[in-house]
């Protein structure tokens, strides 16, 4: 019993750990393609994390469905729409690394 | 402190944020960000202050707001609508300040 | 009394139906379907004014719930007097739209008026918070729309500040009503009045509720978003929003002062109401003075009527029960001669518009000769806000002024004297400029005469009422949780 | 309920029912509109004479209409109001045929004969008020309906001058409002003729119903043209001729003025006036107006702003002779109403003549103009000379009440005003009848119009003449009961021996 | 714990709102006001309002924020965005200042001083929620004890949708964005936009005993609606101009047929007949949620949509 706990408290952690992650890059990272990277990658694993560390709480088998639908569909989204603001900065010709971070306003609909 | 009175006060300072910015604030869509602000603090004080005085869930005043909130979403694209087509006429996001209310 | 027979429903239902039709026919059926539909919502109001003069108050329960659970409607004499007063101003204005208007325009004119008229009548016979929140924001939408679709700059501008200061009001509603169901549990005014507790919630209510009131009423210093929009309106429109629009608010206002006798405890609020009102009289008279246009002149003339409509405030006072009974009455008076009388002068207004062509009141002369019947109904319309004999106008301020000397408050009288001389001035301003001979232009257009006769109607009309004043009068008295409150 | 019941609305309603089909009519038919016009004017007479005999009989007709809870229209036929029905109605049959043939192919006579029978029904309103919340009604209406004839010719003198003139009345009805909604808040609905309820009010607050008595006053003496109310007066005068003779003689003035007795004799009652010292500030701001008038008029080179001027002192006559205390004094001040409207009438249908005619405006172009039109210069010299006050023209019967009223109220220092100004009467009108029957002429007309026809149109000329004839006539047979003198003692006995 | 997460939870709802409102940047202003939206719907669960947590985040924020993101965009496109915004100046903000702090020591001293309510309305629709025709209580109090309110609403979303509609000068209307033309958006969508119909479907049929209802099926469904119309399929080219329209009024239609047959039968409006209630509100939120779904896509396209008056040429340019 304790031993689930720790697992699931480390799970949650970490997940927790990975959006901060996330977030840090999405602020830190120099341009768009890379903030994509940060924001979509840390994002899904973390996501899947706390999840994983969800399902023995109280354990059923239809929450556990309804969790794991959850992830897989925020992660066909989070893909889809890094995926998306991808292909339209680079039809904008968003240029690839500039040398200076500036403000993230350039990432349009 | 109870989750009720928590978020009713919650409400009460997003009510005063979005009148201060209904206000402050000159540009058309800023103000209906701040209308919004209002809108949703009022939301949460119908909830929040309703529920706290009558102890339990109240299912009323939550059917309340879903018609509030939806009327919120029809008063913002109403306005949306019309700054838009102000936008196209006048090139201008904010109202001429002749005598501005 | 059966449930088919009463009007009730069908006054909702009708204006509602109608607009939905009206979405959904081709244009040029819109008109006479419309017709028909003015038709039938006259009939209902008259019907529903025999029915409530005869058996009294009518409560008609929603959906079969009764009032704390469910939305109950309540036909008084005060909303009877207003439904027939909407019938009767928004058919004028109806018939004249659809002679103004071309056929694409009116074809969106229908549904939105038909949307106002519902949410009229709806506010007319609430008797709930929350509903009038609902009706509140049906109304100001389909006013909105109405002054967009002129589509131009002035109107687009007019209508975007018009939509936020209205929002701004619902919303401050709102809120109101939020703490008062917070503080009571109930929604429907009848329990709210008869569970009423004056603490401080109950007091911040009714201030958040009687500004957002306010706002919505344009009673001055939160005036400045209605000149633009009435005067920028198209001319129907103009008529309709000054009419009746306004009066929604106002309406609501006075049942939550009265019902949940507001001026018994919160009596300093009453007299600040007054000086409000006062300031509109005197700064809404001076800026009618100095516009250059003439159905600004009439908007701002627009703000000085509400002034005096909210000096019935200070004078329902709970010490003399008959100088209350007499500033309710001379209130109502008012509204309602204003009613008639604006909506008059605002179509008069729009046809000599229509003539000459421009907006300004300089391009005026000469009119009185060419179009004496117009003149004619502008004036008799401006006898009226005046508050000269013979007119529904005059006897409001009779009885107005009876109100302030039987309570003592002299300082009304100075303001409605003042205010009446103000008035004066700048509808004879405008009546100087028509008979000015000039060598300008004859080349007028000229509007058909029936038009002319719509305008002609409503102020005589709000002459009439001078006559007529005891009818009005008697209705609003009608026996009902209402006169129950009032002092 | 008798039939006579409804003669006074009938009195109303002709000139309105006349006024409505006016408005309606096209402007070009100009024939039906004057029958109409004329119709009308004659049905309202026959109406009147239906009503004198109504009001001989002791039977005051009285129809009424509640407006609001506690407030009544009420017209009732009173002898009163017989007399200044009477008058109207006689002045506006011969003002109508003046302005007919004034008015001929001039534009928008439509409008100008449909306010025309507008202004008439409101003095007729005010003639029949039972009450002073009627009469406030048609008073207003009064200014209203003036208002478009004043400014009626559109140039920027005449618009300036419906300023003034609104100015002038509206704040005076404002005035007049106050006075009365003051009135009605402490004592309710007082009739006319109810003195008993005034006099229970005096006595509960007699300040307050002093300030209302001045309220009135003030409010009424404004289109009474008190001084230092005048000042529309004159200005008015760039109305056309037959506004200035509604405005002098048969309306406007006459409206004030007999609001003025109307507040006196049946508001306040005559007595309690006397009593409460109300009349006596009146008596001296009247005389005081007297002879301001006549000296203004004396100074003036215009014809019409001289008889303008003339009006203020005249119309001071008739508050003179309702603040002496007396019988005698209320005599000579309410048939000085009748008098001078029909002497003023006709001096302004002859002002009007010799403008239409010679395009004669000032004084000094009158000279030798008694060659050119006799007829006019008649009809003009018979008015000056009633105005003087010689006899047999109606004006010396005034004058001479008015001298008895004085002494009968102890207030002999009024004889002498009475004298100064008919010198002063004298000294503006005997210098215009020399130049008009025994100065040369002095080179050509100033603007001759009518040249094949020895003096004006006789649309012009016959109500001029009429008129004359009346105030002649009203002098040589005063006694008789239907006399404007006759009727006078008739009321003047009603209100003493209440 | 629950305290901690309340607290939380309310820090960050005003800090979002402080920093959306006071932004410089106004599409930042606008992202936060949508994370707004999202943790406010976390707040809604808290207050034990699952129903309004779903309208929150579907509609508050979703549309809403699709409606401002959109017009944003559009707003940048033309190119005028921040430059024309003045600073607002000093009494203007005093003034702000001072009302929306006397707003909030107002509701302060009101909500410290709450009496206890006279009247249980809840009892009350506890007491008559077997004779509503469904289970669920909130579904119950907005089509049938106040059904009227409802009614009303929606007039007001179509009056909206009606008021954009007159506002175009033309009828058939444009729209100025072209679809994404992307093979992985498209894929996407013929997974998801099923996946989104049977979810609006379940969030429909599931309001009579549960959280869900026709307004949150409505935005689903629109927000299936937005997705397929930004990637290029126009549900509006597609159907007629008639057909669409009459699928706006479909609700409102329905829902006002029902209210006055039932006149017709003799009973108040907007009753429902002994026994017929559930089926009925049944038939009404399917009208509903159908009409709710075009109606939000609609004032979505609306407002994408130019004037056709045209009088400013450089509309046309994207």
């Amino acid at each position: 019993m304790t031993a689930l706990v720790i697992l699931q408290s480390l799970l949650l952690i970490s997940g927790a750990l990975m959006f901060v992650v996330g977030s840090i890059g999405l602020l830190r990272f120099p341009d768009t393609y890379t903030r994509i990277h940060a924001l979509t990658k840390a994002d899904n694993v973390g996501l899947g994390l706390i999840i994983i560390g969800l399902i023995p709480a109280n354990f059923s088998l239809l929450v556990t469905l309804k969790l794991l639908l959850i992830w897989l569909l925020v992660m066909l989204a989070s893909a889809l729409s890094g995926h998306l603001v991808a292909w339209e900065a680079r039809a904008k010709q968003v240029p690839l690394a500039p040398s200076e971070g500036e403000s993230n306003d350039e990432l349009t609909d | 402190m109870d989750t009720n009175l928590i978020f009713t006060l919650g409400g009460i300072g997003l009510c005063g944020l979005g009148l201060f910015g209904f206000i402050y604030h000159c540009h058309l869509l800023r103000r209906l960000i701040a209308f919004n602000l209002i809108g949703n603090g009022t939301f949460l004080i119908m909830v929040g202050f309703a529920q706290r005085g009558q102890g339990v869930t109240d299912h009323v005043i939550q059917a309340l707001v879903l018609t509030g909130i939806v009327v919120a979403v029809s008063a913002t694209a109403l306005a949306l609508v019309l700054i838009r087509r102000w936008f196209h006429l006048k090139g201008s996001t904010q109202l001429p300040e002749d005598d501005a209310s | 009394m059966n449930m088919i027979l009463s009007p009730i429903p069908w006054l909702l239902v009708i204006p509602l139906a109608g607009a939905v039709l009206t979405m959904l026919i081709p244009l040029n059926w819109r008109s006479p379907a419309s017709m028909f539909g003015l038709l039938t919502q006259l009939l209902a109001s008259l019907l529903l004014g025999y029915q409530v003069s005869q058996y009294g108050t009518q409560i008609y329960a929603m959906a079969d719930w009764q009032a704390p659970l469910g939305i109950a409607l309540r036909a008084d004499g005060l909303a009877t007097l207003f439904i027939l007063m909407s019938s009767l101003v928004a058919t004028a204005c109806a018939l004249y739209a659809h002679l103004y208007l071309n056929l694409t325009k009116r074809g969106h004119f229908w549904p939105l008026l038909w949307f106002l008229w519902a949410s009229l009548n709806g506010i007319w016979l609430a008797a709930d918070t929350f509903n009038l929140y609902v009706g509140l924001e049906l109304l100001t939408f389909a006013a909105v729309g109405l002054v967009a679709f002129a589509s131009d700059e002035r109107s687009l501008e007019a209508s975007i500040r018009y939509l936020y200061a209205a929002l701004l009001g619902s919303m401050a509603y709102l809120l109101g009503v939020a703490l008062l169901y917070g503080a009571q549990g109930t929604l429907a005014m009848d329990s709210l009045a008869e569970t009423w507790h004056w603490g401080p919630t109950n007091q911040v209510a009714i201030t958040l509720i009687l500004g957002g009131l306010l706002l919505k009423t344009a009673v001055f210093p939160m005036h400045t978003w209605l000149p633009p929009a009435h005067g920028g309106a198209l001319t129907p429109v103009s008529a309709l929003l000054s009419a009746l629009v306004i009066k929604a608010s106002f309406y609501i206002l006075l049942r939550f002062w009265v019902e949940f006798e507001v001026y018994r405890h919160l009596p300093s609020l009453s007299q600040l109401l007054g000086v409000l009102g006062a300031g509109a009289i005197i700064w809404g008279g001076w800026m009618a003075l100095k516009q250059t246009h003439l159905k600004m002149v009439v908007a701002y003339s627009t703000v000085a009527q509400i002034g005096y409509i909210s000096l019935m405030f200070p004078l329902l006072t709970a010490e003399n029960s008959e100088a209350s009974l007499m500033a309710y009455h001379g209130g109502i008076l008012m509204l309602l001669a204003h009613a008639f009388a604006k909506a008059g002068m605002f179509l008069a207004a729009g046809n000599l518009i229509y003539c000459t062509g421009k907006p300004d009141l300089a391009s005026l002369a000469g009119m009185s000769r060419y179009r004496p019947l117009n003149i004619f109904a502008f004036g008799l319309a401006g006898v009226s806000l005046m508050g000269l004999p013979p007119s529904g106008g005059f006897n409001a301020k009779w009885l107005l002024l009876q109100s302030s000397f039987l309570s003592g408050q002299w300082w009304w009288i100075v303001v409605l004297l003042i205010g009446s001389l103000l008035s004066a001035a700048y509808i004879f301003r405008v009546f100087a400029y028509t008979y000015q001979e000039t060598e300008a232009t004859d080349s007028f257009r000229r509007p058909p005469i029936t038009i002319e006769l719509i305008a002609l109607c409503l102020s005589v009309a709000s002459i009439l009422l001078g006559f007529l004043s005891i009818w009005p009068v008697n209705v609003v008295s009608l026996p009902g949780p209402f006169m129950e409150a009032m002092p | 309920m008798n039939w006579t019941d409804s003669l006074p609305l009938a009195v109303l309603m002709t000139s309105f029912l006349a006024a409505t089909i006016i408005f309606m009519l096209p402007e070009q038919k100009h024939i039906l509109r004057s029958t109409i016009n004329l119709g009308a004017a004659c049905i309202k007479i026959i109406l009147i004479i239906f009503l004198i005999q109504a009001v001989l009989q002791q039977n005051y007709p009285e129809v009424r209409l509640e407006v609001l809870p506690g407030l009544d229209l009420i017209l009732r036929a009173d002898s009163l109001a017989i007399l200044f029905a009477g008058l109207s109605s006689v002045l506006w049959l011969f003002t109508t045929l003046y302005a007919i043939g004034y008015l001929e192919n001039s534009p928008n006579r439509s409008r100008f004969f449909g306010y025309f029978s507008l202004c008439v029904a409101s003095t007729m309103g005010i003639s029949l008020a039972g009450n002073l919340f009627t009469f406030l009604i048609f008073y207003e209406l009064l200014t209203l309906s003036t208002y478009p004839l004043v400014v009626h010719r559109g140039n920027t003198a005449s618009i300036k001058a419906g300023r003034t003139y609104l100015i002038y009345t509206l704040t005076g009805g404002v005035v007049l409002l106050l006075g009365v909604a003051s009135l009605y808040a402490l004592g309710g609905d007082i009739a006319f003729g109810d003195i008993e309820r005034t006099a229970a009010l005096v006595g509960t607050w007699p300040e307050l119903m002093t300030i209302i008595f001045i309220l009135l006053i003030a409010g009424l003496g404004v289109k009474a043209a008190i001084f230092p109310f005048h000042g529309w007066l004159p200005t008015a005068m760039v109305a056309p001729a037959p506004v200035s003779a509604l405005l002098h003689a048969v309306a406007v003035v006459k409206a004030g003025a007999f609001g003025i007795v109307r507040v006196v004799y049946d508001i306040y009652g005559i007595e309690l006036s006397w009593q409460q010292g109300l009349l006596y500030p009146i008596a001296i701001i009247a005389s005081f107006t007297i002879l301001y008038g006549s000296w203004r008029a004396l100074q003036q080179i215009d014809i019409k702003k001289r008889l303008a001027f003339s009006t203020v002192s005249q119309v001071s006559y008739i508050l003179l002779g309702i603040s002496l205390f007396g019988p005698l004094g209320t005599i000579g001040g309410l048939v000085h109403l009748l008098h001078q409207g029909l002497m003023k009438v006709t001096l302004f249908f002859c002002a009007g003549n010799y403008a239409e005619t010679l395009g004669i405006h000032k004084i000094h172009e009158l000279d030798g103009v008694g060659q050119r039109m006799p007829f006019t210069s008649i009809a003009f010299t018979v008015g000056a000379m009633g105005m003087i006050g010689l006899p047999p023209v109606a004006g010396f019967i005034s004058k001479w009440y008015l001298g008895m009223g004085a002494l009968e109220a102890n207030m002999g220092w009024v004889i002498f005003i009475l004298i100064g100004s008919s010198l002063l009467n004298a000294a503006y009108f005997l210098p215009v009848l020399k130049r008009i029957w025994f100065n040369p002429q002095q080179g050509s007309w100033p603007h001759e119009r009518v040249s094949n026809c020895r003096d004006a149109i006789p649309l012009l000329l016959i109500p001029a003449l009429v008129t004359a004839s009346l105030s002649i006539a009203a002098g040589l047979f005063a006694s008789s009961i239907l006399s404007p003198l006759g009727w006078a003692e008739l009321i003047t006995l009603r209100e003493y021996l209440r | 714990m629950n305290l901690l997460i309340d607290l939380t939870l309310l820090t960050g709802i005003l800090a979002i709102a402080a920093t959306s409102l006071l932004s410089r940047s106004l599409f930042q202003s606008v992202i936060f006001f949508i994370l707004l939206g999202l943790t406010l719907a976390l707040g809604w669960i808290r207050l034990g309002a699952p129903d309004i947590a779903l309208a929150e985040a579907a509609i508050g924020a979703g549309i809403t924020g699709v409606l401002l993101l959109d017009t944003l965009g559009h707003l940048k496109k033309t190119g005028k965005l921040d430059k024309d915004e003045h600073r607002p100046s000093y009494p203007r903000l005093l003034l702000a200042i001072l009302s929306s702090v006397t707003l909030v020591v107002l509701l302060l001293w009101a909500v410290f001083h709450q009496p206890t309510p006279a009247i249980q309305l809840h009892l009350l629709v506890e007491e008559a929620l077997p004779d509503s025709g469904v289970s669920h209580q909130i579904t119950a109090v907005l089509l049938n004890f106040r059904s009227y309110d409802t009614l009303l609403e929606v007039g007001v979303l179509v009056l909206a949708v009606l008021v954009g509609l007159a506002l175009q000068t033309d009828q058939h209307q444009q729209d100025s964005l072209p679809g994404l033309p992307n093979p992985l958006l498209h894929a996407c969508l013929t997974l998801l936009v099923p996946a989104m119909l049977i979810t609006s479907m379940y969030l429909l049929w599931a309001g009579s005993d549960r959280p869900g209802g026709a307004f949150q099926a409505g935005a689903m469904l629109a927000a299936a609606f937005i997705l397929l119309h930004l990637s290029g399929i126009k549900l509006s080219a597609q159907l007629s101009h008639r057909m669409m329209q009459f699928g706006l009024l479909l609700g409102f239609t329905v829902f006002l047929v029902v209210a006055t047959s039932s006149v017709i039968g003799g009973r108040p409006l907007l009753a429902y007949p002994d026994g017929g209630a559930g089926l009925l509100i049944l038939l009404i939120e399917l009208a509903l949620t159908l009409s709710i779904g075009l109606i939000l896509l609609s004032l979505f396209t609306i407002a994408n949509s130019p004037p056709l008056s045209s009088r400013s040429g450089g509309s046309n340019g994207h």
